[in-house]
């Protein structure tokens, strides 16, 4: 499917430009976490254990995986998933549903994700076929969706026994094995966006939907496709969140949704589309999972978390917004 | 400029048109009673405090012949004064009030008394209000107490933390919970290190209490082995997962307060008991109160943790106890088709 | 050669009122209008005349007042074209400041002031972040957002006295309290103010000066920046009206509520613009819109959600149905020729 | 800003008094953008009621002698003259208040508002009562007859002046623009492509009000790709070649031939 990209695509001065700012990107951003680290080495010196190490990893995983779906959308043009939290939840209802059901594991992960890609489906009708602008249609979807799933399932227990609370604890290759599909998503995203035609066609539709579609793209398609990918890996981050969380309530994804947003907008990627990098996307998820536990060495209560996470945020998209202007002026 | 004039004589309109029919004042025959419930909004929790609705309290209403209605406080402070006018127009003959943002209580508070509805309300006390609920200190104390006993036989009282997972948004009821677990695990092993319990929020949810736990057992590398104490079942679960994340190290155990992950097979290992309150039967208890104001012969206001009209008794249980309480939606079914009888009465291990 | 200019103008007089009653039908206003009236009317036959008594006008319009407010205010940085995601938070923080001053015995009136400075400051960072380095609107007032319920958090948890950490100040201002439960006969006082700033902030929008830049800066920045107007300014004040109308919101809420939860105001950015944008306001492109139909779309969810409440229903109900309504009205604003996604 | 009535008045004496200088003269201008020569000694001068072209290829300058004559581009070198004084712009707001109103092909108007409102965005006419001037309430009734004025004099016909702007064609949408700038007192319009996206209809459209401009006194600038409309409608021409400006030629002395050869370099200046 990742075949090369035909020449009629590359426009080469442009890809080095662009491939040196999301560089420069990426350099900050890991900057700002190193930073973030020494600090924390010097406060502390047992800031480096395996403890720490734990709680940042496990940190990212859920957020990592809803943020490259976020990313995905954002990049294609699709502005924001205001309901990925929706996918999500509706994925890690039907994990436990199919294995009350006795499924075995794969027929679960696939049955579970694709339910989360409906939900992806009927968004993107309502965007494609109804034209109506995906910011409003997930808000309204994420608004009903919130309520159809409290009445629909209220809550859910997942069995402590089963292999998806295993699946939450266990490690893999000393990494949290639940951290793996952020990572494997990652470099996939990364050389999908980067090599494959298909990721071109995504980059190009953010970039510029009219040109694209005067390049023979069809937007239907596309739009289809993002809706449809986005809510997938909402769907993958369920199942992770089914194997954290003993106990699903539909509210949970309050808690996921902002962190989210924070997460591709540090990274640079543009809400107007085409522009940003998945491993940005990684450094920024790493640096945002890192704060909270930061925090807690320097003795600082857990509330000055969003306090400061929000002000960083809007100081880095400040300067990112100022780089950009920067750059274009000269 | 015709849209907007146009759409201002249509407010108008619809205006003049309330305006018009107001002065058909309601002109009520012999009222019936009419039982109102203001749930709390908790998502996932049954009864009262939950969401979707109180089934007791309805079937009871229904065996007795009352009207009944009821709203949802959704957790919200505006929501919750609002639904208090509400009670107020349905011309409400008693509350249950569930309200999960305590601090605009004496502001229902005020608009319910001018109204002279009384009202039950369920384990947050506020004067004048009949208090209906667990002894939330004695509750407390008593998971307290049964975890230090557990830590005293496994650890010999030395732990080497003690996670207190807080639901600050709670107020009064958190303070005595999770303050009463300390106290009651102190009665039991008194000598463990202040420094050693670490308070954090939690907000009684997994989501919330498992990161943040995570973060604190990061802090304390050195800490294998993990008391965990708080507000309700699912702000304790949480900080037992935690430790299970990060590592096979690591020995924790906990005791919840509510019972909401307690009941059924599907328990946290390390989730050593908790104390059932069966909440989601609360209303099989209110209506002794609400009898007694049917009939006119409203009982003497009790309106304190300390002094409550009703007093649900906390059960204890440990884990292997409760493998034979069923999952609450199972209870209630039970309970809603004989209402005469209590949840603890049927559950709670003797 | 010249035409007559009378010949030109006929035009736009012409139309009769049939034509200017179904004109307005058409529009935003008009769907609403008749969702409403469809919502009274089966209130009326459903609930029967509790629907119509003065308590419940008050249930339906006393609550309304102050989101009414915020909104009418947040609405002057929707018309710039600059979304400000913030002033949920801006409501709780706010209220908290206001509380936390109040029961350290500042001045009810200078806490008020200092309460407004603060959330100005606030305002004024969101506009240095957008109008000053250009960032983008979502992104930096998201950022407002997460930092500034953090704040509260904090400000709320710093106050003396209980010993442990509360998420909330209790607080009974009597006279602001009094204030925002009066009633002038059936009107609650705090609607009809709200109300008048419905009007006038429909006078200003349609007919001053300000108004009208403010229109053409969100209509098109580059044609109105070359059109000489202060661009940058004017996007700048639009975020500061919408942090004042949240500060004023929030203050208003500590006295309706006799209390400030830090979680006040929670989704109220996607409540409040879910209900402006049913009135015809955009989130994604600025000049379209007006209070009028702003307020006529706050005011639908309230009757719908009335009628939730007066039947007793799942009021998760009222959720899905601001959801699907918001839906349909843009689904119909793109049939009307609005834009189209693409 | 005066009122409307002042500044038509100023105009139609626009012609008597200026004849001894041309209305905008740019003289020896240069400017490079890095190590890019854009502008070298460039010149140009358009003198009150003529219309005149700037010619050339893509990257002959001509869109950055246009923006610094909008005040858009701050030059290295070189002076402008308006009327014969001279001027420096630092601002495209100092060139617009000098006189000097560039209309864009597109982005010129705004989309979600009225005729009458974009005429006169930013130069919003107050009420005459006192009170409501200090309110800052606009006179809706007298700014609409002045557009309906304004238009018909021009020969413009938009069916409705009070609905919004994005309904019109393009041709009706370049010429609001450019009545747009008439209306008010501008000495020079520069006009940027104004037929380029215009049908054949809609393009004479637009040509016919800028033929009424020039009977009106107004130096005009047009920047244009097509050889046809330039020939039509024009006095003179100005073609730039590689920044520099290499010849001008009285339209009814040349041939499209001359200057396509003089834009190509096949012919020197």
């Amino acid at each position: 499917m990742s075949r090369l990209l035909s020449n009629r695509f590359k426009v080469p001065s442009l890809r080095k430009s662009a491939d040196s700012e999301y560089l420069a990107t990426i350099l900050v951003l890991l900057g700002v976490w190193i930073f973030l680290i020494v600090i924390s080495v010097i406060n502390r010196s047992d800031f480096l254990s395996r403890a720490t190490f734990g709680a940042i990893t496990f940190n990212m995983c859920i957020i990592g995986v809803l943020a490259i779906g976020q990313g995905f959308v954002v990049i294609s043009g699709g502005i924001l998933d205001l309901s990925i939290t929706v996918s999500m939840l509706i994925s890690s209802f039907m994990t436990v549903v199919f294995y009350e059901l006795g499924w075995n594991t794969p027929a679960l992960i696939i049955g579970s994700i694709l339910c989360a890609g409906a939900f992806g489906l009927f968004n993107s009708i309502l965007v494609v076929w109804l034209k109506i602008n995906p910011l409003i249609v997930t808000l309204a979807t994420g608004f009903a969706g919130g309520g159809v799933l409290l009445i629909v399932f209220d809550r859910k227990l997942v069995d402590p026994k089963s292999w998806i609370a295993d699946f939450g604890t266990s490690y893999l290759f000393r990494f949290p094995t639940a951290w793996w599909p952020m990572a494997l998503l990652t470099i996939g995203a990364h050389f999908f966006f980067k090599y494959s035609r298909f990721g071109r066609h995504f980059l190009a539709v953010g970039g510029n939907p009219l040109s694209a579609k005067a390049m023979g793209i069809s937007l239907k398609r596309m739009r289809v496709s993002t809706f449809v990918g986005a809510a997938l890996i909402g769907g993958i981050a369920g199942i992770i969140f089914a194997g954290f969380t003993p106990e699903i309530r539909p509210n949970a994804g309050t808690y996921y949704m902002l962190p989210v947003i924070a997460a591709v907008v540090l990274a640079g990627f543009s809400l107007a589309g085409g522009r940003g990098s998945f491993l940005a996307l990684f450094v920024s998820v790493g640096f945002l999972s890192t704060i909270p536990t930061a925090l807690v060495f320097f003795g600082l209560k857990s509330i000055w978390e969003t306090f400061i996470q929000g002000f960083i945020l809007i100081i880095a998209v400040s300067i990112d917004a100022y780089r950009i202007v920067k750059a274009r002026g000269r | 400029m015709s849209l907007k004039k146009s759409m201002a004589i249509k407010t108008v309109a619809i205006f003049s048109a309330f305006a018009l029919i107001i002065p058909t004042t309601n002109a009520t025959a012999a009222p019936k009673f009419k039982l109102c419930v203001a749930l709390g909004g908790i998502p996932g929790i049954l009864g009262a405090l939950g969401t979707s609705g109180d089934p007791i309290a309805k079937a009871g209403a229904k065996a007795r012949g009352w009207d009944y209605y009821e709203v949802s406080n959704k957790l919200d402070a505006p929501t919750a004064v609002k639904n208090a006018d509400l009670i107020v127009q349905q011309k409400c003959s008693a509350l249950i009030q569930f309200n999960g943002r305590p601090e605009v209580n004496p502001t229902i508070a005020k608009k319910l008394a001018k109204a002279k509805i009384p009202v039950i309300t369920y384990d947050i006390a506020q004067p004048g209000w009949y208090f209906l609920g667990i002894d939330n200190l004695g509750a407390g104390k008593a998971g307290g107490a049964a975890l230090g006993k557990l830590i005293k036989e496994k650890w010999n009282c030395q732990p080497d933390l003690v996670l207190e997972s807080h639901g600050y948004g709670a107020g009064i009821v958190d303070s005595m919970r999770t303050g009463g677990m300390v106290d009651g695990l102190k009665s039991v092993c008194p000598d463990i290190d202040k420094s050693k319990f670490k308070a954090f929020e939690g907000n009684g949810e997994i989501a919330v209490s498992q990161p943040a736990a995570r973060d604190i057992l990061a802090a304390n590398p050195t800490a294998k082995k993990i008391a965990v104490v708080g507000l309700n079942d699912a702000g304790v679960v949480g900080p037992l997962l935690a430790a299970r994340q990060l590592g096979s190290d690591y020995e924790a155990m906990g005791w919840g307060q509510d019972g909401n992950l307690i009941a059924g097979d599907k328990v946290d290992p390390d989730l050593k008991g908790s104390v059932l309150y069966f909440l989601e039967g609360y209303s099989a208890y209110a209506f002794e109160v609400l009898d007694a104001i049917a009939k006119k012969q409203a009982p003497k206001m009790r309106d304190g943790a300390v002094n409550p009209a009703v007093l649900v008794k906390p059960c204890p249980v440990s884990a292997a106890q409760a493998q034979n309480i069923p999952i609450d939606k199972v209870r209630i079914k039970k309970l809603a088709k004989d209402p005469s009888k209590t949840l603890y009465s049927i559950y709670c291990p003797k | 050669m010249a035409t007559n200019p009378t010949q030109l103008a006929s035009h736009d007089h012409k139309l009769s009122k049939f034509e200017m009653i179904k004109k307005s039908l058409s529009g935003p206003g008009g769907t609403i209008v008749i969702g409403l009236a469809l919502i009274i009317g089966t209130s009326a036959i459903w609930v029967g005349k509790m629907t119509f008594t003065s308590f419940n006008l008050y249930l339906v319009l006393g609550y309304l007042a102050i989101p009414l407010i915020i909104g009418i205010f947040a609405s002057f940085s929707l018309l710039a074209g600059v979304v400000d995601l913030s002033i949920g938070a801006m409501v709780a923080l706010s209220a908290v400041v206001f509380a936390y001053l109040c029961t350290g015995n500042v001045n009810e009136w200078l806490a008020a002031a200092i309460t407004i400075l603060v959330c100005l400051g606030f305002g004024a960072i969101n506009g240095v972040a957008i109008v000053v380095f250009g960032a983008n609107p979502i992104a930096a007032t998201l950022g407002m957002l997460v930092g500034l319920r953090g704040l509260a958090r904090i400000i709320s948890q710093m106050r003396p006295g209980t010993g442990s950490s509360q998420d909330a100040i209790s607080l009974m201002i009597t006279g602001l309290n009094n204030f925002t439960e009066a009633q002038i006969s059936f009107m609650p006082v705090l609607f009809i103010i709200a109300l008048l700033l419905v009007f006038v902030t429909q006078g200003i929008i349609s007919f001053t000066r300000g108004g009208r830049h403010v229109r053409a800066v969100g209509g098109d920045i580059v044609a109105a920046r070359r059109a000489g107007l202060a661009t940058e300014r004017i996007k700048f004040f639009s975020l500061l009206a919408s942090a004042f109308g949240a500060s004023i919101g929030g203050m208003l809420y500590v006295g309706k509520l006799g209390g400030a939860p830090v979680t006040l105001g929670t989704n109220m950015e996607f409540t409040i613009y879910a209900a402006l944008m049913i009135g015809g306001y955009s989130i994604l492109r600025g000049g379209v819109g007006n209070p009028m139909g702003g307020f006529l779309g706050l005011l639908i969810i309230a009757v719908f959600a009335n009628l939730v409440d007066n039947k007793g229903l799942d009021t998760r109900a009222a959720d899905i149905f601001v959801g699907f309504l918001l839906l349909i009205i843009v689904f119909l604003d793109i049939r009307r020729g609005g834009d189209a996604f693409e | 800003m005066g009122g409307i009535t002042l500044a038509l008045a100023d105009q139609s004496g626009a012609n008597t008094k200026t004849l001894s200088h041309p209305a905008i003269e740019a003289k020896d201008i240069s400017h490079s953008f890095g190590a890019v020569k854009a502008l070298v000694n460039a010149n140009i001068s358009v003198s009150a009621g003529e219309v005149k072209a700037i010619v050339g290829d893509n990257g002959a300058g001509k869109s950055t002698l246009l923006k610094i004559l909008s005040g858009l581009v701050i030059p290295d070198n070189g002076q402008i003259f308006l009327d014969g004084e001279k001027v420096s712009f630092t601002s495209p707001v100092e060139a617009l208040k000098s006189g000097i109103q560039t209309v864009y092909q597109d982005l010129a108007l705004i989309d979600t508002m009225s005729a009458t409102q974009n005429v006169f965005v930013g130069r919003e006419e107050l009420a005459s009562n006192w009170f409501l001037k200090k309110l800052g309430i606009v006179n809706d009734r007298h700014m609409h007859q002045e557009a309906i004025k304004a238009l018909s004099d021009l020969g413009i016909k938009i069916p409705s002046l009070n609905a919004t702007v994005r309904s019109m064609s393009g041709g009706q949408r370049q010429c609001l623009a450019i009545a747009r700038a008439m209306l008010f007192g501008h000495k020079v319009i520069i006009l940027d492509e104004p037929t380029a996206a215009l049908g054949v209809h809609e393009s004479a459209q637009v040509l016919s009000v800028v033929d009424q401009l020039r009977s009106k006194g107004l130096a005009i600038l047009i920047v244009s790709h097509n050889m046809q409309h330039v020939f039509k409608i024009t006095d003179s021409i100005t073609v730039m070649r590689l920044g520099v400006s290499v010849a001008s030629r009285k339209t009814k002395d040349t041939n499209p031939e001359e200057i396509v050869g003089l834009i190509t370099g096949a012919i020197s200046g």
